[in-house]
């Protein structure tokens, strides 16, 4: 059983309405030292199988499904992790 | 003509959509599915408004994945019409039917208002029975509809005319104040702003028509240029 | 926070009911009634059927006092919501409910799932739902913390309804000190069926299916409706665990499947209710009790999101979007499979008993065996006495405005929030999905088209604390008038009312005086403009350190349009019509927008009205609307005459020339039963001889320029420049 | 200066459709192995000052603004970064 953590966030060429609005209204509030805002997904999956197997899996779903493509980019990474842990 | 109108758990204007080809333009319509897994015996598809799946992960992503959607890019491959508006274009998008992204609207806030709009191109099946450069106004009601495609992208789709509709005040921070724009063949259509919601004086106003009214001329091999009014 | 399972004689010694909202005279009631000592599920059952929300155990008297019944009524309060008959085979279903203490607690949520818990109502009763309207109250905008519930309600009752695809129509805003910590989120649905499909959530019939259907239960606001029930202080922080999340697209396919059921499985339905306040046990005991029947509900059977839930967990989780459908054996299958077409969670849970007695398993074990009465019509009622209040014993002088300035007082008045545009809220509210809205938010009143008649519905949510905190009886009068004007002026005859009566602590005699008195002033207005409450609800306890709201009962009102053309905008239409003032205008300035403005607060005596004059001014400019003898009109509100010209106008885009011979300081005078309508001149004679004495021709529609002559002052300002004031003031507040 | 990345979860007992609505498509594609689907959000903030401040900047900022206290649970961490990183 693996745990893949992936991040997903907006490539750099792409404007990100949310960041935008929050590093403004950090601004409007004081907190001016606030030099950049980076926002983005976070997906935590639990999956069986081989490694090399689910490796290929998670990049197909992020590729069509969690991630777009066109202005987005994602990274993950892979722990082996007991079932015990799981069931917890 | 024969419009299928498809409805994924969540689409929330697919009745509004039956309504205005059928009840209103006149037109056979029915309403399919997204299960469904054929779209034999169309000759136009619009892809309706809503919350397809909640809008869960990013307004379209889930919907792409239905049964319907083979069906659907065979549709579009083989030259038929498609139309999608407001969660159709998204759906549109993140199937890569048409180019491009729709992200969040620079205020971060659903907008629900009427919208004026130029036409920007009428020569096309959906646009033929506007004129060109004609203001109209349709209401949009969205969230996520301010339109982004990379540099590149926005200079072939500004090249080719496939944009269709622009914002002539722009509400949400589409890039070149795209409201609505088609694939390089010209047969699939996206747009934010619900044309079907205006199609009664009742309601507010009829600019909404010609989109309906270029289809039904465009179905029956009309010269795309001819703009007669076939209904009211 | 649960105490586990203490056995019913450490229940006795240790008391752990009064967390729960119970108070030991009402757990020996229940001891009694049992005749032993009852478990730790029946005490915690108990507290939520006996809470306020769902046993209404301080308000029923006061309720009972309303008016419910005239011969449209197809059916008044005590099911899902209410339904009246509207003509052409078609019925309107409406109720409105509260959710200020979720939403204070958690605005989005809050907001989110009041929104969802008064559709379930709605489609429950077997009605599709065509309308939302919302009545908010915050505190002043200015206050960071007021700014931050404003935003995070706004979107919770946007996002919920935009998703399900139903469209708020209208509502109302309203800014007070009053409601600084403690909002009011109220919210109405409107439902459209026909006359002979009205379903009701009873459980009859022996050997009949309980269903289980929609999201699975989790530990979610468990207990919320005794929660809902207390009062709030400061440190509630520490309660801000179990928060209920709403998921509009669950919904959305749990209201299409209960519709799909209603419309074509009627020989297999019995009833059906939605799991609202205290969840699956006022569902289901409810439904029993209405029907005089037993049951008996399998728990282990119940989908379930999380491991290890006790029973009493899952009878009182407040997880949203779930439903309770009672279905005659042997059609089970056809009903699950039904559902599962829509991808529902859905399971034959219990079935109904013979006898009376209402009992739960729970692995292997019976966790509850009491009579359904003991849950439903045995709980306790409270017969409180009401004293009257210090301030309105000796009310303060009357408040005179003294000399002011036209042109600045009108600036400061369209600018207040009160008054203010309110676009900044509702463009965030999908106004037009299911293409049937004629006229959206904006307007006196939300105008819906009902498909397949030649009928419109007009809706309209009104609340004024200001007044009742002056005068509870007027005050709850006024608010039902002041709603029946709203329709009016758009061409539609009132139907009915629903509404939320937003309180204090009832246990306080001032409280329940306002409570009571305002019963009385509501009493009286539903029967001079003909419209029975027919549903309602009630939500006390809103105080903050011991302070309570103004008292704030919230009306929604519906009526009729028969023929769409007679449908009637604020708008001016055009050039050279004539502009009358309908009702006499006196000096009436306690409890006005004017004395808050420039007082910064609200006192005096509220002047009494006479109902049934304004009933009979209605009546007749509803008879000169449907002539088509008026081209725009506009109730008199908030502000007074000079504040509703100017909102003709400004909507307009058009001035106005008018000379009004009275004191300049009276244009901002909040008399009753008044309106402004203008008139095409070739009508004038015709609409004059309707209108009798009412209508005082005061001027005519003019291009760009207000100008107003009084009798001490004059007044000319461009429209433009009194639009730009009006639309900017909220978005600048709100930033 | 400091670059804070910032996890915002909801608390486990909150329902999370936007989880249920990936898993059951996944399931449906095939994706069956996947036995639980996480979706949280992300942030990377920069900001100048000292750790302690900032530290406490963030808690502020995640208490009020970028997490929802009532439903969301957060964890940072914080690493120092150059300035030339930062014009990166
Ligand atoms: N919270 C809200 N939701 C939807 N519409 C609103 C809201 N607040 C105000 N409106 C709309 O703004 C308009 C003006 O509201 P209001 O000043 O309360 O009207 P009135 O004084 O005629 O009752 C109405 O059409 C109303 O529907
Ligand atoms: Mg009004």
């Amino acid at each position: 059983m693996f745990k893949a953590k992936i991040f997903v966030n907006y490539k750099p060429s792409v404007l990100d309405p949310k960041a935008e609005v929050i590093q403004n209204t950090l601004a409007r509030l004081g907190d001016d030292n606030v030099q950049h805002v980076l926002v983005g997904k976070y997906f935590e999956l639990l999956l069986s199988g081989d490694e090399a197997a689910v490796r290929a899996q998670i990049d197909r779903i992020c590729d069509t499904m969690l991630a777009n493509i066109n202005t987005e980019s994602y990274r993950f990474t892979l722990e082996p992790v007991s079932d015990a842990a799981v069931a917890e | 003509m024969k419009a299928a109108v498809l409805s994924f758990p969540g689409s929330n204007c697919d009745a509004d959509m039956t309504w205005a080809i059928g009840d209103v333009a006149g037109q056979a319509v029915k309403l399919v599915s997204a299960q469904a897994t054929s779209l034999a015996g169309f000759d136009c598809v619009v892809v309706p408004g809503g919350f397809s799946y909640g809008d869960y992960l990013r307004s379209g992503a889930i919907a792409k994945f239905a049964p319907i959607m083979p069906a659907l890019k065979d549709f579009a491959a083989a030259g038929g019409y498609v139309l999608g508006v407001c969660n159709g274009f998204q759906i549109l998008t993140e199937a890569g039917l048409l180019p491009g992204t729709l992200q969040w609207n620079t205020s971060l806030q659903f907008i629900c208002q009427p919208t004026p709009l130029i036409v920007a191109n009428a020569r096309t099946a959906f646009s033929s029975a506007y004129s060109e450069g004609q203001q109209i106004t349709l209401p949009i009601a969205h969230g996520e509809g301010n339109y982004y495609a990379d540099d590149a992208t926005l200079a072939q789709l500004e090249e080719k005319g496939q944009v269709v509709f622009r914002y002539a005040e722009n509400p949400n921070g589409s890039r070149n104040d795209i409201a609505g724009l088609t694939n390089a063949r010209g047969n699939v259509l996206g747009m934010m702003p619900h044309p079907e919601r205006a199609v009664e004086t009742l309601l507010g106003g009829t600019d909404g028509l010609g989109v309906f009214e270029s289809l039904i001329n465009a179905m029956k091999g009309a010269p795309a240029d001819v703009a007669t009014r076939t209904f009211a | 926070m649960l105490q586990r399972e203490l056995s019913p004689d450490q229940i006795a010694t240790e008391k752990p009911y009064l967390g729960l909202g119970l108070n030991e005279d009402e757990y020996d009631c229940l001891t009694t009634l049992l005749g032993r000592r009852p478990n730790f599920t029946e005490v915690g059952l108990a507290s939520g059927m006996w809470s306020e929300h769902c046993a209404y155990k301080y308000s029923k008297p006061v309720l009972k006092t309303f008016w419910t019944k005239n011969d449209r009524v197809l059916m008044g309060p005590g099911e899902g919501a209410g339904v009246i008959d509207i003509g052409e085979g078609k019925a309107v279903v409406f109720k409105a409910e509260s959710h200020n203490h979720p939403s204070a607690v958690e605005p989005y949520q809050g907001a989110a799932t009041g929104v969802g818990g008064i559709i379930r109502d709605i489609f429950s009763i077997g009605a599709k739902p065509i309308a939302l309207l919302d009545s908010l109250a915050f505190g002043d905008p200015k206050d960071p913390h007021v700014r931050q519930l404003i935003d995070q309600i706004v979107a919770g009752i946007g996002d919920y309804g935009n998703a399900i695809g139903i469209p708020t129509v209208g509502g109302e805003t309203r800014f007070a000190d009053s409601y600084a910590r403690n909002p009011l989120v109220n919210a109405m649905c409107v439902g459209v069926m026909d006359t002979d499909a009205i379903q009701r959530g009873k459980a009859a019939g022996v050997g009949n299916a309980l269903i289980y259907v929609g999201a699975k239960t989790g530990r979610d606001g468990i207990n919320g409706a005794s929660f809902a029930s207390a009062e709030f202080s400061d440190d509630e922080a520490a309660d801000r665990s179990a928060v209920q999340v709403g998921d509009p697209f669950m919904e959305k396919l749990l209201m299409d499947a209960c519709l799909e059921v209603t419309r074509e499985h009627q020989d297999a339905l019995v009833g059906m209710q939605d799991m609202g306040a205290a969840g699956l046990v006022s569902s289901s005991v409810e439904m029993a009790g209405k029907a005089n029947s037993g049951m008996t509900l399998d728990l282990d059977l119940i989908p379930q999101r999380e491991p290890e839930m006790t029973p009493f967990e899952i009878m009182l989780s407040e997880s949203q979007e779930r439903m309770m459908l009672c279905v005659k054996a042997g059609h089970e299958d056809e009903i699950v499979a039904l559902f599962k077409r829509y991808d529902l969670d859905t399971v034959v849970c219990g079935r109904v008993d013979e006898g009376h007695q209402y009992r739960l398993l729970h692995r292997g074990e019976v966790v509850c065996d009491v009579p359904v009465a003991v849950l439903t019509d045995e709980a306790p009622v409270y017969h409180q006495k009401g004293v009257q209040p210090s301030r309105l014993q000796q009310p303060a002088p009357d408040f005179e405005p003294g000399v002011l300035s036209l042109l600045a007082t009108l600036r400061q008045l369209l600018a207040d929030p009160n008054v203010a545009d309110k676009k900044a809220i509702y463009r965030s509210y999908d106004a037009q999905v299911q293409t049937n809205t004629v006229l959206g938010p904006g307007a006196d009143a939300a105008v819906v088209r009902v498909r397949g008649t030649h009928r419109a519905l007009a809706m309209t949510t009104d609340s004024n604390g200001r007044y009742l905190y002056l005068d509870p009886e007027i005050g709850g009068a006024i608010t039902v008038a002041e709603s029946a004007r709203n329709l009016v002026a758009t061409g539609a005859e009132p139907l009915g009312i629903t509404d939320c009566l937003n309180y204090g602590d009832p246990t306080k005699p001032e409280s329940f005086y306002s409570l009571a008195e305002s019963a009385k002033g509501i009493t009286a207005a539903c029967k001079a403009m003909n419209t029975p409450v027919i549903s309602g609800n009630v939500s006390l306890y809103n105080e903050t350190n011991g302070e309570a709201i103004y008292p704030t009962p919230m009306i929604g009102m519906v009526g009729l349009i028969e023929d769409l053309s007679t449908i009637t905008t604020p708008a001016f239409k055009q050039v050279r019509e004539l502009i009358y003032v309908i009702g006499e205008t006196g000096p009436d300035f306690n409890g006005s927008l004017l004395q808050q403005v420039t007082t910064g607060a609200v006192a005096g005596a509220l002047a009494p009205f006479d109902l049934t004059q304004d009933a009979a001014t209605q009546r007749r400019l509803l008879a000169a609307i449907r002539q088509h003898l008026v081209t725009a009109a506009h109730d008199v509100s908030d502000g007074g005459l000079l504040v509703a010209l100017s909102d003709m106008a400004i909507a307009g885009g058009l001035g106005a020339k008018v000379d009004l011979p009275l004191p300049a300081g009276w244009l901002f005078s909040e008399t009753q039963g008044r309106f402004i309508v203008t008139v095409a001149p070739e009508n004038q004679a015709a609409f004059e001889s309707a209108m009798g004495d009412d209508a005082h021709l005061t001027g005519v529609v003019q291009p760009a320029v207000l100008t107003v002559a009084t009798n001490d002052q004059t007044l000319t300002v461009p429209v433009h420049e009194l639009a730009t004031i009006n639309e900017e003031a909220l978005p600048c507040l709100l930033k």
